[in-house]
């Protein structure tokens, strides 16, 4: 029985969810996770060895985050190769969304007890609300705005850069202008998004405190499910033909041209899920971190997130989350446990990774160095001998 | 093989960590944490503030430590990522159990940082000048309001001594300290008859370092027969290629003064400053100041820090005096619990550096002299000007209409930080 | 076409120019080309009829390559009309409308989906559906596998179907392409140096594979191994300095002295 | 000594605001001044020595007030001694000594401080700061000196400080030196100068003028004349025009005169803004054009190499520190020493990076962003560690301190102009090496074609090593530049790196002089938009500019066409 049979005569969800085994660790532990660890944040006592402290699972709730940006960026660039280092600002633009509903929820219970403006507004003596801060006080609009916004700015943005081509480190510059841009954007405080400061000071989230434990829990809930679905989507679509198609332009984009299919079609649709995703992943942060201001758009930070992925394993999905947390966690514990030297460790790790690691931690696990990494590697190899070390 | 795991981990680590710490430490101590940058844009301001921590730290337990504990200064680098500084404070109050933190610089960190100290109930030292129009019941602000900076500032620009400026630019890092600042000058000028035509506002992003075309612009506006003066906002890396710029389009301080809020002895030193004598800044301290305490400070920081050429600076003395205060607060208190030192702070006087006493008032702002200082051609700072007695902070502006309604008060009958009347 | 037509035409072309726009299935006519100054087409003119096998030979720099490069979209012309089966005028069009028109082209150098096996780089080529939701949603039909067992029969890689592309070896990998082409059931395939870097059976066998597909399909093929030319057994075109220099059976052309002056010759 | 001279030119105009002070010890200064100048000037001996001596020490006052008359009363003695006790105080030189209380002038020679008496003008001993109070002075003080000193130096017999007192003279613009002047001018022989002192008096005869006819006249000069003074000049006559009713044909006149410097101005304000764009653009160049080796040549997406030009400019403070002790501080030697050190330490880092890490990753240019982020924290953090997070001070030579002035306020700053000239020569001198050395044609060779260039015996290993190593050198020559105009930090690198890939890419890979016209575009683009949009602004419409333009010619400026860009 040859294995494409199996490929496409099962029903298509549960036929590649099986195969796919990383996955379904991955969603097995998100389960396990979202139930045992608010389960034994809020049930056990602080004295129980198996309580989960409370700073603990909003930290967690930040990685998984962060995992599910580097998901959105291994998406696009390990299965289409395309290289953004500006993903940070669709995060960002999620972020800003869910933070505008968060600031309109604090209503008069800001500094100033003003009803309508945020407090930044009133003590640069606004009038007004700006005509985009209307429907944020409704949660439903926010979320729309999260995914909508992001996915905008990715089609328009993917649109133009697409269609006329634009490819490689010429890509990856300009969508690194792009959050360049933004972020001097939403520095400047007249463009009424609370400037460097960003929108802070959060107070509830649907009426629930967002400093009680039970919300807490919900948000992390929620982000592990949101994780646990977008990774299920990413999956699904790697595993279609539209998938195929993808790992193909990433090979060899002119033969998929030749081929008859419409290129930059292709990546514009995966581009834009990819960036929908990115403002998800904003939307969830926001509330379990309180605060979001442009910082997040720093190119720095895209570059790092490109990063997580490579160290997790590139184009594997479930490596980008491994490598999201993998970093994330680094960062923790030597900004705590070594705060002069830390850099040492990060740098070096990120050095040590693409010497050594060149398909990630994942790569480093047989049982995950999937026939596709495999070949993924050679194709590299092959590329160095055709291109002689040109980019 | 994934986050759980990774999570788990990380309890681990953290934990055995923590544990390692205490253990060494004989459980027997008080834990103080310093939450200052040590990497990226901030650390080049916030560093000195985590060795001026240690060094009082130090001090102390060398004098017998505290309620007769050793203290221990717990470290750790918010990498001047913003909400590292939220995840980092959670690190400190829950796990390290600290008893009070020490840090913060930029409004935004303070501000990422405000919501955790306020659900854990624990207690920040705000060591920076800012922008005032806050007041939280756990934090401590040590830095000058606008009030202590800003306003003796312009008051002496427009002085016979100052040169009777009539004519201002404000020049500011398009942030939310420069913004505030500004509003509150600008309408405090208006206030003393300085029409709108006559103030020049204009600001520019984080670290930008080509200032020809401003400079070039400032000295236009100038040109049009008024004496007119510069009120600099211009936040940390950008300031020295400004000063750069200043000096060499020959912008001489007796034509165009050029005075300063974020700009202190450890920023010049990054200038020759010859070409910049008579430019001012506002501080509550100066290295320059003579007094037997500041010598004494002086030299006991170039004995820790191991370089003569190191200068001091005013966070440096608002870290200072926040120490000593809660150092003070806690011996009467007895205790380090925070609401217990919080009501001992109220009242608690420390001897400033530079002479006279800093008291803590109850809406968490001090009482601090105001100095101004003309930039010498080794770096350091003449003082031309000071109040007499202290000048109260206020944590809300008279000058913004929002602002001026509200009183900060946390002691009875008002224990508020914003309120137009008394909570009881 | 039987050998015979295929002299018929040669003996009667010049009558043919006059009416070849009606007949041809790929109509190349004066088609000039610059690149930051060198003329990599000067004035190209010639036609395939429908069914026709043609081989296009010529030194390097010829510009062969920059002629599929032109008709299937990768290149505008400077001046020039390229029209496909008489009517449909190719310069206006980018690649994948031309791919869907029905004109393959494979490469020079080998390109598969190397990160693919073979079996799904051949669902990739195969026709209908180019879509993105299509893709989305796609689900192998029989037809199509039916189909794609033919081609890898034709092909002869039955039995790498389910090796990934990147281990094929180089012969292999050229025939998985002109498979990828016959997937897309061109009209006209255009082949650009086959055999290169093939070994002398293998070249035999692409020069069987081609003479076969050329029954259904109008093929054109650039080569200058003139060993496989020969094997293909049929009209020649020589380019030279981007335009035609002579065209013919090889042993006719073969005879011609500006070819053996610029291409035999050396 | 250039920059004193320039120290007067720069001075901006109108400093001094004709406030009731000012006009007040004017009045006296010249009151005093009318009487001696016509008992023959400078020779008068109207102190005696304890007098000088006594009022001398009163210069020591608390109050600013009483020392502002005090300065007035010696200006007004003309004794030849109060000029230098005068610009002495200016300097900060005027000490108190504390021994006899007696006022010195001290200048400082290492830990040691010379005393002259202000009386004989001789060396009256020597001692440490510690026995010296200095005699404050501040901005007030600053101003009321300069023009006590330009009434003195209105006489003085050197040209220079005759034609700076007739500066700082039409800076003020006080009627009441009108006379004053009128009677310099009947003095001087020196043509320019007195072109100079001619339209100082009709700045004054503006305002000052009895008759119609002495105001047009006046008009008729400043007219003429192109710098921001006039403009202020001549626009605030107008504004007070009915208010002090002047003749309508002198308003009308005045009026035109305005437009017509006006017009003039702005288009020198044009050429300011091109010149500055100019130098803008040779600071992005020199960020970016090593970059354009290591990343446009090589393919290296070199996210260190911001950290290069650290490198480059931390070693520019070592030299400045080794040498310190020995040249005299404003020499220009450390800075010149700085360019080949830089080079070598910048460009030795990059051999090792390239040899042990980047040598691994070729063909995998995302890899090498990678590991070269991984390099950059490390490099920062190393600095840091080594040298602290605090700014470190370059001092900048003589030669690059002070600006050329012109009366129009264009202003062009030395360093600025240096930088400009350095950043040509870099470029070319990299053209030169890429074009005519065997090293540049091996370079070119393997850039093209590894495998070719490995076949035909060229050593590619050790060719990329120097020509990552040429790039990071040439980043550590820009560190020596930038560390004239921005501050040496940690931070130094991250703040270039993002602008010099958006120049390397605008310019088109791989192409040096599109690299050059790329940075020379965007540097003059964003000058022009800073007066319009404001600096954020500016930056943001560059940057949606670039993005745009990217659309148009998806590689670059100077893309290479046709099938090599493919193969």
């Amino acid at each position: 029985m040859t294995d494409y049979r199996q490929k496409y005569q099962m029903t298509p969800v549960i036929g590649w969810l099986l195969k796919d085994r990383g996955g379904m660790i991955l969603l097995g532990i998100l389960i396990a996770a979202a139930i045992l660890v608010p389960a034994s944040n809020l049930l056990l006592p602080e004295s129980s060895a198996f309580h989960v402290p409370t700073w603990m699972v909003s930290l967690l709730g930040k990685y998984l985050c962060y995992a599910l940006l580097a998901l959105s960026v291994d998406l696009i660039w390990g299965f289409c190769g395309i290289l953004s280092l500006g993903h940070g600002a669709f995060f960002a633009l999620g972020g800003y969304a869910m933070g505008m509903y968060l600031m309109r929820q604090i209503g008069d219970r800001g500094v100033y007890g003003d009803p309508i403006l945020p407090d930044f507004m009133v003590f640069l003596n606004w009038q007004e609300l700006p005509w985009y801060w209307h429907g944020f006080d409704m949660f439903w609009f926010a979320i729309v705005m999260a995914m909508f916004v992001p996915g905008l700015l990715a089609f328009v943005f993917g649109f133009l850069a697409f269609r006329s081509r634009v490819t490689g480190v010429y890509l990856s510059i300009i969508t690194q202008a792009m959050t360049y841009a933004l972020l001097l954007a939403f520095f400047r405080n007249d463009m009424g998004f609370g400037g460097n400061n960003g929108l802070t000071d959060f107070k509830d989230l649907l009426g629930y405190s967002l400093q009680s434990d039970g919300t807490r829990a919900g948000l992390f809930v929620a982000s592990c499910v949101f994780l646990g679905i977008c990774y299920t989507v990413a999956r699904g679509i790697t595993q279609s033909r539209l998938g195929k198609v993808l790992i193909a332009i990433r090979d060899a984009e002119s033969r998929v041209r030749f081929t008859g299919y419409r290129v930059e079609y292709y990546k514009l649709f995966v581009f834009t899920v990819s960036a929908v995703m990115a403002g998800i992943a904003g939307a969830l942060y926001v509330p379990q971190v309180g605060i979001i201001n442009p910082g997040e758009f720093a190119p720095a930070l895209s570059i790092e997130i490109v990063i997580w992925v490579a160290v997790g394993g590139r184009g594997t999905l479930y490596g980008a989350v491994l490598g999201a947390f993998i970093v994330n966690y680094a960062k923790t514990f030597f900004t705590g446990a070594m705060p002069d030297f830390w850099l040492f460790f990060l740098g070096g790790l990120f050095i040590a990774v693409t010497l050594f690691l060149p398909k990630g931690v994942i790569g480093a696990v047989p049982a995950f160095g999937s026939a596709d990494r495999q070949s993924l590697f050679t194709t590299w190899r092959k590329r160095r001998a055709n291109e002689g070390g040109k980019a | 093989m994934n986050k759980k795991l990774q999570a788990l981990i990380g309890a681990g680590a953290m934990a055995v960590s923590a544990m390692a710490m205490s253990a060494a430490q004989a459980a027997e101590t008080i834990k103080v944490g310093v939450l200052h940058s040590l990497s990226g844009t901030m650390a080049i301001s916030e560093t000195t503030l985590k060795d001026t921590v240690l060094m009082l730290v130090d001090d102390l337990n060398k004098n017998g430590g505290l309620l007769g504990k050793q203290v221990e200064a717990v470290v750790v680098d918010p990498a001047s990522d913003w909400p590292l500084f939220a995840e980092k404070a959670r690190e400190l109050i829950e796990q390290e159990q600290v008893a009070v933190v020490f840090g913060c610089w930029t409004s935004v960190s303070r501000k990422s940082v405000l919501p955790v100290f306020e659900e854990l109930n624990s207690m920040l030292f705000y060591p920076v000048q800012y922008e005032g129009e806050e007041s939280s019941r756990n934090v401590f602000y040590t830095g000058a309001a606008p009030n202590q900076q800003a306003i003796p500032a312009v008051d002496y620009l427009m002085s016979e001594d100052g040169g009777s400026a009539e004519r201002i630019v404000l020049l500011g890092t398009d942030y939310v300290y420069p913004r505030t600042t500004n509003k509150i000058l600008r309408s405090y000028l208006n206030g003393k008859g300085i029409s709108d035509e006559d103030i020049m506002e204009n600001y520019t992003p984080f670290g930008h370092s080509d200032w020809q075309s401003i400079v070039a612009d400032v000295k236009a506006f100038a040109s049009a027969g008024k004496k007119t003066a510069v009120v600099s906002t211009i936040n940390g890396d950008a300031n020295v290629p400004f000063y750069k710029e200043l000096a060499n389009q020959g912008i001489k301080a007796e034509d165009i003064p050029v005075v300063a809020f974020s700009v202190g002895e450890e920023e010049l030193a990054g200038i020759d400053t010859a070409p910049l004598v008579g430019h001012l800044a506002a501080w509550n301290y100066f290295q320059s100041v003579e007094s037997d305490a500041n010598t004494a400070f002086i030299e006991k920081w170039h004995a820790f820090i191991g370089d003569e050429s190191r200068v001091t600076n005013d966070p440096m003395e608002a870290t200072y005096i926040g120490f000593n205060m809660w150092k003070q607060a806690v011996e009467q208190a007895g205790t380090t619990d925070v609401d217990a030192v919080r009501q001992a702070m109220y009242g608690q006087e420390v001897a400033n550096l530079t002479g006279g006493t800093a008291v803590m008032n109850t809406n968490h702002h001090l009482s601090k002299p105001v100095l101004i200082g003309e930039v010498q051609d080794d770096g350091q700072f003449d003082i031309v000007w000071e109040t007499e007695g202290t000048v109260v902070g206020d944590a809300w502006s008279d000058f913004l209409p929002e602002s001026a309604k509200l009183t900060a008060d946390w002691t009875y009958p008002w224990v508020c930080g914003n309120c137009e009347k008394p909570m009881y | 076409m039987s050998e015979a037509a295929a002299i018929q035409k040669n003996a009667s072309d010049e009558e043919q120019v006059k009416s070849a726009q009606s007949e041809t299935i790929l109509y190349v006519d004066g088609v000039s080309v610059t690149f930051d100054g060198f003329r990599a087409l000067n004035n190209l003119s010639f036609y395939v009829e429908p069914g026709e096998l043609r081989a296009i030979i010529g030194p390097n720099g010829a510009g062969k390559t920059t002629m599929m490069d032109i008709i299937t979209g990768k290149t505008r012309p400077d001046t020039g009309d390229v029209l496909f089966k008489s009517e449909i005028d190719l310069t206006k069009l980018d690649e994948a409308e031309i791919a869907n028109l029905g004109i393959g082209r494979k490469f020079q150098k080998p390109t598969v989906f190397e990160s693919h096996t073979v079996f799904d780089n051949l669902l990739l080529a195969c026709s209908g559906g180019r879509g993105v939701f299509q893709a989305l949603f796609h689900r192998l039909s029989d037809a199509e596998k039916i189909k794609i067992e033919k081609t890898l029969v034709t092909i002869m890689l039955e039995d790498k179907r389910d090796e990934m592309a990147a281990n094929l070896s180089h012969g292999q990998k050229q025939w998985l392409e002109i498979g990828m082409l016959l997937m897309q059931e061109p009209e006209l395939l255009l082949v650009d140096e086959p055999v290169a870097g093939m070994t002398d059976s293998e070249t035999e066998e692409t020069a069987k594979l081609l003479r076969s597909i050329s029954k259904e399909y109008s093929v054109v093929v650039v080569e200058h191994d003139m060993e496989f030319v020969r094997d293909l057994d049929c009209k020649v075109t020589v380019l030279h300095e981007g335009s035609v220099l002579a065209e013919g059976r090889l042993d006719h052309v073969q005879k011609d002295p500006r070819v053996i002056e610029v291409y035999l010759g050396r | 000594m250039r920059n004193d001279m320039f120290s007067v030119l720069r001075r901006s105009p109108f400093s001094l605001a004709k406030t009731r002070d000012v006009a007040l010890r004017l009045g006296a200064v010249i009151a005093c001044l009318a009487l001696l100048v016509i008992a023959t000037p400078n020779s008068a001996q109207a102190f005696s020595d304890e007098e000088l001596r006594n009022i001398a020490e009163q210069l020591n006052d608390k109050s600013a007030t009483k020392k502002v008359a005090v300065i007035e009363e010696m200006a007004a003695d003309g004794d030849p001694r109060v000029a230098p006790i005068l610009k002495a105080m200016l300097d900060g030189d005027l000490y108190v000594r504390d021994s006899d209380e007696h006022v010195v002038i001290a200048t400082k020679k290492g830990k040691v401080f010379t005393h002259i008496d202000i009386v004989s003008g001789e060396e009256v001993g020597e001692s440490s700061s510690k026995e010296l109070s200095k005699i404050k002075i501040n901005n007030r003080l600053r101003g009321a000196l300069r023009d006590a000193l330009a009434t003195l130096n209105l006489f003085s017999p050197d040209l220079n400080i005759r034609s700076a007192a007739v500066e700082q003279i039409m800076d003020a613009r006080d009627p009441a030196m009108l006379p004053l002047l009128l009677r310099a001018i009947d003095r001087e022989e020196d043509e320019t100068l007195l072109a100079r002192m001619e339209l100082a008096q009709a700045t004054m005869a503006l305002a000052a003028g009895e008759t119609t006819e002495e105001r047009l006249s006046a008009i008729d000069v400043l007219a003429s004349e192109t710098t921001p003074q006039i403009r202020a000049v001549l626009s605030q006559f107008v504004a007070s025009a009915e208010a002090e009713g002047y003749e309508p044909e002198v308003v009308a006149a005045a009026q035109d005169a305005l437009e017509s410097v006006e017009g003039r101005l702005s288009t020198w304000q044009t050429i300011g803004d091109v010149y500055r764009g100019i130098s803008l653009g040779s600071v992005l160049l020199l960020a970016a054009v090593g970059l354009a080796i290591t990343f446009g040549v090589m393919g290296v997406i070199n996210m260190a190499h911001g950290e290069m030009i650290m490198i480059g400019a931390y070693t520019t403070f070592m030299v400045q520190q080794a040498l310190g002790s020995i040249l005299p501080s404003g020499s220009a030697w450390s800075l010149v020493i700085s360019v080949p050190a830089a080079f070598l330490v910048a460009g030795a880092v990059g051999v090792v990076i390239e040899r042990s890490v980047i040598r691994f990753l070729y063909g995998r240019p995302l890899e090498t962003l990678l590991a070269t982020w991984g390099v950059s924290l490390v490099l920062q953090q190393a600095i840091r560690t080594i040298f602290g997070a605090t700014n470190q001070q370059v001092t900048a030579p003589d030669f690059m301190s002070g600006a050329i002035e012109f009366s129009t306020g264009l202003v062009l700053t030395y360093n600025r102009l240096w930088i400009i000239l350095f950043s040509i020569i870099v470029v070319a001198g990299i053209a030169a090496v890429l074009r005519y050395t065997a090293f540049g044609l091996q370079m070119r060779a393997v850039t093209q074609n590894r495998r070719m260039a490995g076949s035909v015996g060229i050593r590619t290993g050790y060719v990329d090593a120097l020509t990552f190593g040429l790039g990071s050198g040439i980043a550590g020559i820009a560190g020596v530049a930038l560390s004239q105009i921005s501050n040496v930090s940690p931070n130094l690198g991250q703040t270039y790196i993002i602008d010099s890939f958006m120049v390397v890419v605008f310019g088109g890979v791989g192409n040096l002089w599109g690299t050059v016209l790329g940075a020379f575009s965007l540097g003059i683009v964003n000058k022009f938009l800073e007066p319009m949009a404001g600096a954020v602004l500016a930056k943001i419409f560059v940057l949606i500019a670039l993005i745009l333009f990217i659309q148009k010619r998806p590689k670059g400026l100077f893309a290479l066409k046709g099938r090599a860009v493919e193969a």
